[in-house]
């Protein structure tokens, strides 16, 4: 056990599985003497070495285009785009390719690569560092999208990924990096990938979140069950395929929903959660699903980003109004 | 730029488009009359399957499909200079290097008729799907002769692509992290002249492809792509300078695609056909090898008769064995979506399977 | 007015435009001597030369990227991405740069490019030459996505895009190129883009359908029609930004939805649809909204595409379980 | 190589690191003792902003930058070389060269505070707001320049970047684009040897980036990116070519980022002091310059001062004037994602104004 931040855990789950796994390489943008632009994987290189923590050229489609191979030639690459905003250079790589070497060749070869990113709004970043862009993949079959929203999964989830026979792409929240710190055991140990964590239960409304919305969701649930409101906090933990399961269950019994996310509203994952427990849970929903979100512009500028970002007065007042609905 | 004309000046041929040979580099090279003939055995197969699959493709029994005749020598000859253990990355034109390295004609058939199966060649085959994103499979290759690099495995990685994928952004990415890894990968470039109708005036200011490896200050080579002893030679060189630990090489290999871009296109609609005949009459590739074997007493009109009935044969069992497969239903895709399919993809699945035994 | 295909109704469109307006030229892999792979740009070169009509290098973000620089500079480019597929190696020069030219710099400059791209599936394409990815870009706010379903649309949505003072995306489906004829005006007209259009009324179910899957909902409409059940056909032409409204109003009078696309269904367009008309009208629904889609995997193989496809089969499926729901 | 050291031979210098002066190639450029004062004091401007900026981002008053000390003569030289007609696609780092086109100071400070209103330059100032994305202002330039030249207006396009952009696949695509279209415009590199933490020799094999315009068959010119004059001289070149038809040229500008990489990087991570001390005192652009302004009896150390303080006092009247600004409230973004806000971006703009008045 040790106490760790959230990077921390990061870091410590690609020690882990590199001395588990020898065909883990890691290879990206100022990942090796630089450990990351956040220390992601400082001090690895000096462990590993040159040709397992490997810092690339500069270029976003050759990285992950080089995964595939890496990959298909039965290696674990796990690759770090500096930060979500870029991965747009990948899409085809991605989207067009890793996602579907399996499937292009029924299953006679794959491409198991993590990609790592950080992402996320309220730190004040450049232009194109903080855009929530998980929807893109969780429209991409053949890939999986994970998230993670405090340093216990964030060790056990990525260790999930390392070891998940497909593509998975594992998105870190910036602002999560360094928020908390909490016991993670030293050994290896693992959180599943798509299985929802019900992190708070309660009965009068369900609050979906993950990643960085997740700490104001229950934030304001604890605000609520002082004033004896219980609501169920779930963390999706894994972005696609979706864990409908456990939403469908929780909004069976508390037949209200709220999605919260940072990404833009039209369009978003929320979307897609709102209209999968709309059609599945019709008959238990007791009011409007609503969603709190990013607006509907790209993620604007320093100065006014917390006014872009959902928080916990926006969350407050969709409480009240789905409440009182 | 006189300097340029002198990096790119090596133009590398064995056999003349006159039919002169050049006696020192076929010497050198040393090859048995088996192989020699071997080589040509399979230009023919290359070039009768093409004809076969166009008429298939005429008569609707399989799909879009794109012919490569013209292009024969440079398929086949490169994908000699291969072992077996060694990876294949191609472009959906690559058929020719595609059947050298193992590729049933049964499994090539299937994919261009549009079945699941296709996808999929013999375990012990390694030739990734063809890739039809221009220019994807580059950095690829690059990551596949990585990985072998890492584990100190011998095996060499080649890509294989067209003059229009140099205009690609994943070719250079892949180039340069080849270059900058020293990866043990050969970029094996097609310069067939066109990119469907966008000629190579249009697609880039060069007058060569190969001097694009200066960019990376990788070792290249320019070859007649239409000789197929050149090629075989060009590719040997990078295939065991890889192999060697001596990193990448870009080869151009000039070379042309006779027929249209796919069964799709009409070339009439923006090339000459005096163009065509022009290279088919000086430098056809079938032609002026089985040329060159009946020169060196290797091949007779006779013996190439036999040969290609032979093959011919072949090519009918094959695609015989192909036409009796039924298509795998969609139901199966769903397997390979993932290693396990999710909750939801499951129940998608038992839908599909359920409309498919209903009959709707 | 000609009688016109809807790839006939495109070219007119273009020809149209670049008799109007100097400025407009035509980029793209294809597009000049050989007119498109589909002929939609056929005889144009002739009529407005090498200069205005131009083949360029085999480079997709290249040609974004060049465009986002013509139309920074005054120019109004129409490019070609030969198909949807595609349109992953253009990502970053569409939705990072395009999409948020106006935004960065608070209006002092703007990006009114246009990008055609045929897609969609049915007609034995290889692979990634089928698949509808519109979904990507109706999560990109600064960007307009447009579908048109039938010849005299395609012809007034393209010029409506050209005019668009936005980067618009506008998509056409292979599969209606040639379909059927339509008499089309000669001259100039306009479509307006974000505005639904009510392709038939009908007061018992909504059927929201766009591009290549009108066609599906006005043929089963009119089965149903014959049987004394009146539906209501909405085809949505722009894809984003969404018109909410028209949709509102429908599901307002007929108490039930279902959504129609070829895109996969998760992360589709059919769930913001849904989600966003489960919100507001949630009082107005008496059956769950559905979906008719593409299934969670990527586009299969020709042999199987047309069980993969939505059609009218799973169209009726899904209209008998609304109404006895 | 040897004929690649050939290619990139002619390393333009006028200014030697030691102090020497080219005296043919001064004589030639035929420079005004105003003009070469002006220069020295852009870059001292530029120079005094860096060090002025840095110490607002340590006090919290801007957000993240990207100090560009060190590589002054290389922004202001090439700047220099344009017309007020000219555009300017810059990256993050390149502050200096949009002073000199233009842009104010106020303007700089607004968008590091990350106020809306800092992407945006006054209506005659035809600089783009910089590009985050590496790479990506690369074919957008291309494009601007290929709208200059259908218009047949004589303005050109210069795009800065730096020594990492040249990986990226948009670098390959937008040179490819500019040299089959023969486009006026200028792709001007600023080799600061430095990508964050990855060293040019991770970045690419090659020993120049100026061979890399081989690839293309562009012009290319190397030069001493701490010599103000050559750069000046190499720019005007490019861009005179360009001008007149002449097509594209890529300029390598070697140079050296003393500082860290923005205000969030932390140097002594990954490079050593000493490189640094080494190429400051060999080659610091500043102290080269006023050198040889000082040989050539046009500056003495008490004009400097004066020149000094009154840029001290200029840079301070500007930040003053930013820092009174209030920053647009949310809301306003909302107009600028269209020409005009669609439906529900207006009841979401709605939604925030009243948000905002009601101070939630
Ligand atoms: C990324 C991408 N863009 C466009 C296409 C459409 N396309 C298919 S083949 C082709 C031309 C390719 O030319 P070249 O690289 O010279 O190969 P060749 O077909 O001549 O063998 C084009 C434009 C594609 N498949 N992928
Ligand atoms: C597409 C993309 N990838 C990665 C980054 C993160 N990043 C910002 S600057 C930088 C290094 C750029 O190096 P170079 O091109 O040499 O320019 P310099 O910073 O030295 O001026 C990186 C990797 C980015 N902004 N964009
Ligand atoms: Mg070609
Ligand atoms: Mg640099």
């Amino acid at each position: 056990m040790a106490n760790l931040t959230m990077v921390e855990a990061i870091r410590d789950a690609l020690k882990v599985e590199m001395e588990n796994n020898e065909s883990v390489i890691l290879l990206g943008e100022d990942i090796g003497k630089n450990g990351g632009v956040f220390r992601a994987t400082d001090g690895l290189i000096d462990m590993f070495g040159e040709e397992r923590v490997v810092d690339t050229p500069l270029a976003e489609s050759g990285i992950v285009g080089a995964s595939v191979g890496l990959a298909i030639n039965h290696m674990r690459p796990v690759a770090e785009i500096q930060f979500l905003g870029f991965i747009y250079e990948t899409m085809d790589q991605i989207c067009a390719q890793a996602a579907r070497v399996r499937f292009r060749s029924a299953g006679r070869f794959s491409a198991p690569l993590v990609i790592r990113s950080p992402f996320g709004g309220g730190v004040r970043t450049p232009e194109l560092h903080a855009d929530s862009l998980e929807a893109l993949f969780a429209h991409t079959p053949g890939l999986k999208v994970v998230m993670p929203s405090n340093p216990y999964d964030a060790k056990g989830l990525l260790i999930s990924a390392i070891r998940d026979e497909n593509p998975v792409l594992f998105l870190e929240p910036m602002k999560l990096y360094r928020a908390s710190r909490e016991e993670v055991p030293s050994e290896a140990y693992t959180v599943p990938l798509h299985k929802a964590n019900i992190i708070q239960s309660g009965d009068e409304i369900t609050i979906v979140a993950y990643g960085p919305t997740v700490p104001i969701a229950t934030s304001v649930a604890n605000e609520y069950l002082q004033k004896g409101i219980s609501i169920e906090v779930i963390d999706l933990r894994t972005i696609y395929p979706i864990d409908f399961e456990t939403i469908i269950a929780s909004v069976e019994k508390t037949g209200r929903l709220i999605i919260v996310h940072e990404a833009v509203k039209t369009g978003g994952v929320g979307g897609e959660i709102a209209a999968h427990i709309s059609q599945h849970a019709f008959f238990s929903l007791r009011s409007p699903i609503t969603r709190v979100t990013g607006y509907d512009t790209p993620y604007p500028v320093a100065s006014v980003e917390d006014d872009w970002l959902p928080n916990v007065v926006r969350l407050r007042e969709a409480i009240e109004e789905s409440l009182n609905c | 730029m006189q300097i340029l004309d002198e990096i790119n000046a090596p133009y590398h041929q064995i056999i003349k488009s006159t039919g002169e040979v050049d006696d020192q580099q076929l010497n050198d090279l040393n090859l048995s009359s088996e192989l020699l003939l071997e080589m040509y055995e399979w230009m023919l197969k290359a070039r009768l399957l093409d004809e076969r699959l166009l008429k298939m493709q005429r008569q609707g029994r399989i799909g879009t499909f794109a012919p490569y005749s013209g292009q024969e020598a440079s398929q086949i000859g490169s994908a000699f200079a291969l072992k077996k253990s060694d990876w294949m990355f191609p472009s959906y034109r690559d058929i020719g290097s595609c059947l050298v390295h193992g590729m049933p004609i049964e499994q090539l058939v299937l994919y261009l008729k549009g079945f699941l199966q296709g996808g999929s060649p013999p375990e012990d085959v390694k030739v990734l799907p063809v890739q039809i994103i221009i220019g994807g499979q580059i950095p690829q290759a690059a990551g596949c002769a990585w990985a072998s690099k890492i584990r100190k495995e011998q095996d060499v990685t080649i890509s294989y692509f067209g003059d229009g994928a140099t205009s690609q952004g994943d070719f250079h990415e892949g180039l340069n992290f080849a270059s900058v890894l020293q990866l043990p990968v050969v970029f094996f470039c097609q310069n067939n002249q066109w990119a469907i109708s966008v000629p190579i005036e249009k697609q880039m200011a060069t007058k060569t492809i190969a001097q694009k490896a200066i960019a990376y200050d990788m070792k290249n080579i320019r070859v007649d792509g239409n000789d197929v002893l050149a090629v075989y030679k060009a590719t040997l060189e990078a295939v065991e300078h890889a192999r060697n630990g001596g990193g990448p090489t870009l080869i151009e290999a000039v070379t042309y695609r006779i027929g249209p871009h796919t069964t799709a296109d009409d070339p009439k609609k923006y090339r000459e056909q005096t163009e065509v005949t022009q290279w088919v009459d000086e430098k056809e590739p079938l032609i002026r090898y089985k040329k060159f074997l009946q020169n060196q007493g290797l091949l007779t009109e006779e013996s190439e008769q036999q040969l290609r009935q032979k093959l011919e044969l072949e090519i009918s069992t094959e695609i015989e064995k192909a036409e009796k497969i039924v298509a795998e239903p969609l139901a199966t895709s769903f397997d390979h979506v993932y290693d396990q399919p999710h909750a939801n993809l499951l129940e998608q699945k038992i839908e599909v399977e359920k409309r498919t035994a209903e009959g709707r």
